[in-house]
């Protein structure tokens, strides 16, 4: 193996196919195109085009991404199937504040405490909290002192989606971001 | 995680919009004004659920009440402050409560356009089949590999770290607990004023800044409601007399 | 999905290559069969036909078969940039995030995955993983139906002491640990 046979666009695909496998969890863009010895480029046409390859009804995985990361799973037409014999992650009830929370950072994020707390009226320090606790959204630093909450792989996984734009009706909801919540959501608010 | 004993979980900005469109009003400023009376005694519901959890073993579920009551506090001080100037126009705000009324019209319309997402989220999480992936590096045997960054100090410092902001969360708590208490002195407050015979609010609220008279404002309200006085006021923007109805306190 | 879909053929392979993904082991064919609801027969066919599809270059994965038993595994020609990959994931430096676990569980240990993830405030399922991995916690059957976590002795030894009461200020937080778990939710109620 050398680098220059990962720069063969097939041998490419099947590289980033062997590294998701074996790592298992989601892989940053950053050490994708590192171990591969290719841009960053290359590795986002090399996933788009696994991630088509995946997705022919043949296959049993598709690929995630969320935020520059990359990760395989399977595909949620055989969650019956495995069920059976995987006994994690059990898909609890959410309370209506987790929902609300959960949708909108889904949505709309990545999104600042301070920016959930204007959408949903009250203080969601505590409901978020509970929401990390339970890896359904991460917090990321963002540009400022203020963290980014985002959504998880572990919550895209619960819905049985690769992206978070498979969301229902996402393209019409993400309208309004641009158009209701200007100044809302872009604005770079300072959290208390 | 969370047990939730009542069903009913929703927030400020929620039940606003369940009593605005239960009127089948618009969101304006007026019909905030209309819908404050039912708000506040929404939050006497609350504050009765409160006190019966008091006596319960659960934490959580206390915890969840209180928070909840603080957020609706916080949505109640605004209301009070539209109603206020509905009732009391010699209340002067500043700007920025005037901006404040105007945000809670604002965000309360973006909650009703926010609105049908959560109910997708939620028939969706209830029906979507998960997907699965693989336990990180399952395949990799587990072989000793010490990090070079770590030795005891450095753990140490992190673990301090870390309880220095789990501690400033049980203070958090406190506050807010803080906060709730002093609303209930207020009420009292107001209740022993009225024993004493002062019958104008213009002269309990004289003395005080703008957020104490708010809720000496909401105090009065709640007292209204208990029907442990009556007020009148003489004409539309006329001060308001306060008598104590003939029932006991 | 209904085990009327996984008898079309195509879903079938489909079905075999999510359950042998998510398996990561050999799996015998018996079990397989009983798995996905087909006969041997089947498998043995959808097996052939996955194996095929999976030799194409653009894939990274391939099928492996030995005595009746089938398992997924990286192609040979990855096996440099696999081995690079993982070692130097493992060789990292400590996130902030991973020694802060760390030195939780080093303190406190043992604690289940519920307890920790109280402290921190945050899931910590994949930094234990990590720290499981690098041979630094370990983790052990406690009472109920969970794990607890702990430090190992290697790791002890690595950092020079002994026991864990010799970390720093040890006993005085150990004074404080009943105080900072209480608002923990048992384990037992969670998984029931």
């Amino acid at each position: 193996m050398s680098d220059i046979n990962e720069k063969n666009p097939s041998s490419l695909v099947s590289a980033l196919e062997a590294v998701l496998f074996i790592f298992g969890e989601a892989v940053d863009i950053k050490k994708l195109s590192n171990i591969l010895s290719v841009s960053e480029e290359e590795v986002l046409v090399a996933a788009k085009d696994l991630s088509s390859q995946l997705s022919s009804s043949d296959r049993g995985i598709m690929l995630m991404e969320k935020e520059g990361k990359y990760m395989l799973s399977t595909k949620p037409q055989h969650a019956l199937l495995i069920e059976k014999f995987v006994t994690e992650n059990l898909k609890e009830d959410l309370t209506p504040a987790a929902l609300e929370t959960l949708s909108i950072v889904a949505y709309f994020g990545p999104l600042t405490r301070a920016q959930i707390d204007y959408l949903r009226g009250v203080n969601s320090s505590f409901i978020l909290r509970s929401l990390l606790i339970r890896g359904l959204v991460e917090r990321k630093t963002g540009k400022g002192l203020a963290f980014n909450y985002e959504v998880t792989f572990d919550f895209l996984k619960f819905l049985g989606i690769n992206h978070v734009s498979k969301m229902p009706q996402y393209d019409e909801y993400q309208k309004l971001k641009d158009q209701y919540f200007s100044g809302v959501i872009n604005e770079e608010q300072v959290t208390s | 995680m969370y047990q939730v004993r009542t069903s009913d979980f929703s927030g400020p900005l929620e039940k606003l919009l369940e009593f605005i469109e239960t009127k089948k009003l618009d969101i304006t400023t007026f019909s905030l004004a209309q819908v404050t009376g039912d708000f506040l005694s929404h939050i006497d519901s609350l504050k009765n659920e409160i006190r019966e959890a008091e006596h319960s073993e659960d934490e959580t579920t206390k915890d969840n009440l209180l928070r909840m009551l603080a957020d609706f506090l916080v949505v109640a001080a605004q209301l009070i402050l539209i109603k206020s100037k509905s009732l009391l126009p010699q209340i002067q705000l500043s700007q920025e409560e005037e901006e404040g009324i105007y945000d809670l019209e604002k965000r309360l319309k973006i909650y009703s356009q926010l609105k049908p997402i959560f109910a997708l989220v939620k028939k969706t999480w209830t029906e979507a089949e998960p997907s699965y992936s693989r336990a990180m590096l399952s395949s990799i045997p587990t072989v000793f590999y010490p990090p070079k960054n770590v030795d005891v100090s450095k753990m140490g410092s992190a673990l301090e770290k870390l309880l220095n902001t789990v501690g400033s969360l049980f203070l958090e708590k406190e506050t807010i607990q803080r906060h709730l208490y002093s609303l209930e002195d207020k009420i009292s407050e107001v209740s022993k004023k009225i024993t004493e015979g002062i019958s104008k609010f213009s002269e309990i609220i004289s003395s005080k800044t703008k957020e104490e008279a708010i809720v000496l404002f909401l105090a009065l309200l709640h007292l209204l409601r208990e029907n442990t006085m009556t007020v009148s006021q003489s004409d539309l923007f006329g001060d308001i007399s306060i008598q104590k109805s003939s029932q006991n306190i």
